[in-house]
């Protein structure tokens, strides 16, 4: 036993079915084609990426669609070193938000395509504002993971 | 309106126990009736503070709460964070319906996995959570904006640490307890650049209880009540993307508890703030919001000293979340002793001023997506 | 009492498996609802609680973060407020409460679940305590199950007598639903079937048991000068209780069930009821097992303990009986479990608004709400009426 | 559009926990290894509580005094279980019931079995609601609830 007093483990693992609604699949599907869809308001012609059913500042229907650049400026970003339990990648990892060139709204996915190694170089490389363009999977599941991650344009 | 006041504190410490969490809440409990000279029964109402996810793998965590807060066949219920338990305790009160409540916000820390496996669950199973998006992550997105923006330098973030590590030392329940230089906070760990390891709160144990009374009840039950006297809470976009991540809701909820306690310059009028910082950085981006400081002047707030335990405005003086964690119970422990800096009971980080008036903050959500500010006064 | 509140507008979703939409866009569609029945806009909105069962259910914890846009909280204070299956009657105290304070004007509550997503009994298992009893665990049916054994041997109930009734509470059930465009199951049974369906856990059948539900509420509160002055029938909130019991199952004696029975006589109390069969319109009870239904009904002092079934029999609770008792189909035909015990107290404001259309109990003024949550430990009841 | 044709995203959430049981449970525990099942008695109300508890819920006051309980006690309830959860620890056919063990003051909840599962119908002639049960031990203690293997029906 790791602890010096008397525990159980009690593990929660439970199996579950998310919907996706009627916005949201058409968004996945873009990415399979290698296209980033967002909804526009037609009240405050805002941009969302991801698509969403209704405006999150106006709360009405949004139903004009709007493809923005795969490419756009990193708004700030991370470094992730620390591992810890269930995590979605074996770190180093860096998690950015993105503005994509036609959104109003930050994306937030990972940037790569280069070594990650080293804190310093990273840090020297990856400035606010810097430009980054989407790596697309070669196999498509239309989910979020199409696209690999973002990096750095030259 | 009728008045609130908080009569009685009692706390655990943040350190890990090994005492079952039903029994370690009860002794919390038991301690705090036993200072009140109340039986269970002379209570009016019991809330609970706990969020399933922190809770030990018990889902429906008040099934489990009931017994412990001594709730049993009592009029009650359960807030997820314990800001809003306190709220919620007042509001009881304020309605006439009830003289006595009793809030009381627990957690073993110990018995979770870390905080961070646990706040990607926030994110949605779509976007955010997939691409590693949890509350760490965030912050660390939100610090490197900040020092970007307003020039704030990753040594005037490590003082925090450092300030608050040190205020730590003389409080009896804080749960990291450990002297540390800027050089320590500066060379450990960089877990999530730019956030370094000494600058993000630890995962702890907690049980946290206010008893709080009506005016005339709270005169019978002590000589020195604290008074609640504002509160406002404001809730951002959930997408870290949608929002402006240095321009969040924290002013809009300083704004409404200003307001209603009735504070112009909260700079003259806020004795002490207890303010909810997992992140060493976030406590002078939230002193800021609070109208410590000037927009970006975090830094030069911190370098001035005025926020040290015998400053002008002494922030954390307990050592704060840096120092203690039970993540769905901190915002209480920010209220308890924001409290016990009024009755004067702190010991020995009791701050150097007189404090009349002071104000507990308490944050949860990616980046601070929502905010509590509450007001106490003598 | 302090100062009074009232109901100024409800909504809901269709509910049933609704795949068709993603969980904020579900909610969303009863906030909507709820602002367009009050005949107000987010503007005007002090306040919102929400209230849903455990992350575990769905798999996205602390979901006020994720509705935040969906139930209009954007730049509001919110509170989050749970207590298990009995969350849809403690979310809506809560918005008595906020109003009752002094602190907000007008509160909206929101209440949520979309159990087609997660695993519903794997979920209730997690309920129980990983120490001494979840091993023996068998979900909702098991416990409610047991209850339902021990009531009808501790009365003298035959078994006979108890499956009868138990029945009858089934067919009534769903003939109500038929009357509620929002229900989730919308098919008449009959005795037999409901006698012949498969046994879930003896002698409960699969009829006797509520559905998982995906479905939404909201629910506008406001004080006595706004709701005046924007509302033409307000519905006024009369009394409200709650109480819980121990943790462990087993400890207290669930044939009596105190905590229903203090919950309502609590409520009671507020409201000045004396004889609740008599003095209410209509019951709004929080019924997942038919069994269990007639464990309320003797809680709630509609009739004394033991002779449910005999009233039953008699068709007490039917539309058109004494006291009507679920005339939406209860959540015997629609349970989206943080949702259900918001959905009975919109329900009751409908009938006594006179608003509930097909499924209106004439003329009612005064109204039950209800709901249970935990292993058969919380139960909560509010009072509602037409006149403040 | 038909129904299955909305899309979905299978997933699972796996969260670990590790809880303490502090010195009572570990203690009721350490008796049933001993083959003794403990129970404590509240000083105010004279209740003995199985499980025990540190403090009594009703009274709020601690309790110290440890009582052993009968092994045999009286059924108040069962339920029949024959339908397969997500996670569910014993195989089923399976019965829960809740047993108020001969010297305390609450139902215990625990499994009867050690008879024929697999008919109901004889299940309900041999398991009977006030029917008497008894402990039945098993060989190799955990330190867990199923240190007691079963209750049997007492011929």
């Amino acid at each position: 036993m790791a602890k010096e007093y008397r525990t159980i483990r009690n593990d929660v693992a439970l199996p579950y079915q998310w919907a996706l609604g009627k916005t949201w699949p058409r968004f996945f599907d873009g990415l399979k084609e290698e296209k980033i869809r967002g909804t526009k308001c037609a009240d405050c012609g805002r941009v969302y990426v991801p698509a969403r059913t209704f405006c999150p500042v106006c709360f009405t229907d949004m139903t004009q669609w709007v493809d923005v650049k795969p490419e756009g400026k990193i708004v700030t970003w991370t470094l992730v070193r620390e591992k810890y339990y269930g995590q979605v990648k074996e770190p180093p990892y860096v998690v950015a938000l993105i503005k994509l060139d036609g959104a109003d709204c930050g994306f937030s996915h990972f940037i790569g395509g280069f070594d990650l190694s080293d804190a310093k170089q990273v840090r020297q490389k990856l400035k606010t504002g810097a430009k980054v363009k989407a790596v697309w999977s070669p196999e498509k599941k239309a989910d979020i993971h199409d696209i690999v991650c973002f990096a750095p344009v030259k | 309106m009728r008045r609130v006041a908080i009569t009685h504190v009692a706390q655990s410490s943040g350190a890990e126990s090994r005492e079952s969490l039903m029994d370690f809440t009860y002794q919390i409990n038991r301690e705090i009736l036993d200072k009140a000279g109340l039986k269970r029964e002379d209570v009016g109402c019991i809330i609970a503070g706990s969020a399933d996810i922190f809770h030990s793998g018990l889902s429906c965590a008040n099934a489990f709460d009931w017994d412990g807060i001594g709730a049993f066949l009592k009029e009650g219920s359960r807030a997820e964070e314990s800001a809003m338990s306190f709220i919620y305790g007042c509001m009881r009160i304020l309605s006439g319906h009830y003289d006595t409540v009793l809030v009381t916000a627990l957690v073993k820390g110990s018995e979770n996995p870390d905080n961070d496996p646990i706040t990607s669950f926030y994110g949605d199973p779509f976007y955010l959570r997939p691409v590693g998006i949890n509350e760490s992550v965030v912050a660390a997105m939100q610090m490197r904006q900040y020092m970007e923006r307003y020039k704030v330098t990753e040594e005037q973030c490590a003082k925090v640490a450092v300030k608050n590590l040190a205020n730590a030392l003389f409080n009896p329940y804080a749960d990291r307890k450990r002297r540390v230089s800027l050089k320590d906070v500066m060379s450990s760990e960089r877990v999530y650049d730019p956030l370094k390891a000494l600058e993000c709160a630890p995962k702890s144990d907690g049980v946290v209880s206010v008893l709080l009374a009506s005016e005339s009840r709270a005169k019978k039950l002590t000589k020195k009540p604290v008074w609640f006297a504002g509160y406002g809470c404001s809730m951002d976009h959930f997408n870290p993307g949608d929002r402006d991540l240095l321009n969040g809701q924290l002013k809009t909820a300083a704004a409404a508890a200003y307001k209603m306690a009735g504070v112009r310059d909260p700079k003259k009028k806020i004795d002490v703030a207890e303010v909810c910082e997992p992140y060493a950085f976030q406590e002078l981006l939230w002193c800021e919001q609070l109208g410590f400081c000037g927009e970006g002047g975090g830094g030069k707030l911190i370098d001035s000293g005025a926020t040290q335990m015998d400053g002008a405005l002494p922030v954390n003086p307990s050592g704060g979340v840096l120092a203690t964690n039970p993540y769905p119970a901190r915002g209480l422990y920010r209220i308890a002793e924001a409290a016990l800096q009024i009755k004067g009971e702190a010991g020995e980080h009791q701050v150097g001023k007189k404090v009349k008036t002071a104000l507990a903050h308490s944050t949860h959500g990616f980046g601070g997506q929502c905010h509590s500010v509450v007001i106490l006064s003598a | 009492m302090g100062k009074a509140v009232a109901i100024i507008g409800t909504g809901q979703t269709k509910h049933g498996r609704r795949s068709d939409v993603c969980y904020p866009d579900l909610v969303k569609e009863a906030v909507s609802a709820a602002l367009m029945d009050a005949g107000i806009t987010l503007k005007d909105i002090d306040g919102v609680v929400l209230g849903t069962m455990p992350s575990m259910m769905e798999g996205v914890s602390s979901t006020h973060f994720y509705f935040a846009e969906a139930m209009g909280a954007v730049g509001k204070p919110v509170m989050k407020v749970e207590t298990c299956g009995s969350t849809g009657q403690s979310i809506g105290h809560c918005g008595f409460f906020w109003v009752a304070s002094g602190m907000a004007d007008i509160v909206l509550v929101v209440g949520s679940e979309k159990m087609s997503e997660g695993d519903g009994q794997a979920t209730m298992t997690t309920v129980f305590d990983p120490f001494f009893q979840r091993t023996f665990a068998a979900g909702a049916p098991g416990v409610f199950t047991m209850q339902s054994m021990e009531w009808m041997y501790r009365f003298k109930i035959p078994e006979e007598k108890g499956r009868e009734a138990a029945a009858m509470i089934s067919v009534s059930n769903h003939d109500n639903a038929m009357d509620n465009p929002y229900a989730h199951i919308r098919t008449r049974v009959t005795m037999d079937d409901v006698k012949n369906a498969r046994v879930i856990t003896y002698p409960v059948r699969l009829l006797d048991v509520c559905p998982a539900s995906d479905g939404a509420c909201a629910v506008v509160f406001a004080s006595e000068r706004t709701a005046k002055k924007i509302c033409k029938k307000p519905a006024w909130i009369k009394g409200l209780g709650f109480r819980g019991e121990e943790f462990f199952y087993g400890e207290s004696d669930k044939a009596i069930w105190m905590s229903a029975t203090e919950a309502a006589k609590e409520a009671y109390q507020q409201a000045g009821i004396r004889n609740p069969m008599k003095q209410l319109d209509v019951a709004e009870l929080y019924n997942p097992f038919t069994y269990q239904e007639m464990i309320f009904y003797e809680c709630f002092g509609f009739c004394p303990r033991g002779e449910a079934p005999d009233y039953v029999l008699k068709g007490a609770f039917k539309k058109g009986g004494q006291l009507p008792c679920c005339p939406s189909g209860g959540t015997l035909c629609t349970n989206p479990i943080g949702a259900t015990g918001l959905i009975r107290l919109a329900e009751a404001a409908l009938q006594v608004t006179g608003k509930a259309g097909a499924r209106q109990v004439e003329g009612a003024k005064l109204a039950l709400s209800h709901a249970m949550g935990g292993v058969d430990q919380f139960n909560a009841v509010t009072i509602l009426g037409s006149k403040l | 559009m038909s129904k299955e044709e909305y899309r979905i995203v299978k997933g699972q959430v796996m969260v670990p926990y590790e809880l303490a049981l502090g010195r009572t449970w570990s203690e009721f525990y350490d008796y049933l290894k001993e083959e003794k099942i403990m129970g404590k008695k509240c000083g105010k109300c004279s209740r003995v509580l199985v499980p025990p508890r540190s403090f009594c819920p009703r009274c709020f006051e601690d309790m110290d005094e440890w009582v052993e309980v009968s092994q045999e006690g009286v059924v108040e309830t069962w339920v029949y279980v024959n339908m397969p959860f997500f996670a569910q620890e014993i195989k089923i056919p399976f019965i829960s019931a809740q047993i108020r063990l001969d010297g305390s003051d609450t139902g215990f909840i625990h499994q009867v079995a050690g008879i024929d599962l697999s008919d109901f119908d004889s299940v309900r002639e041999t398991v009977k609601l006030g029917g008497r049960v008894k402990a039945v031990w098993s060989k190799e203690k955990k330190g867990n609830i199923l240190d007691i293997a079963y209750f049997e029906p007492v011929k």
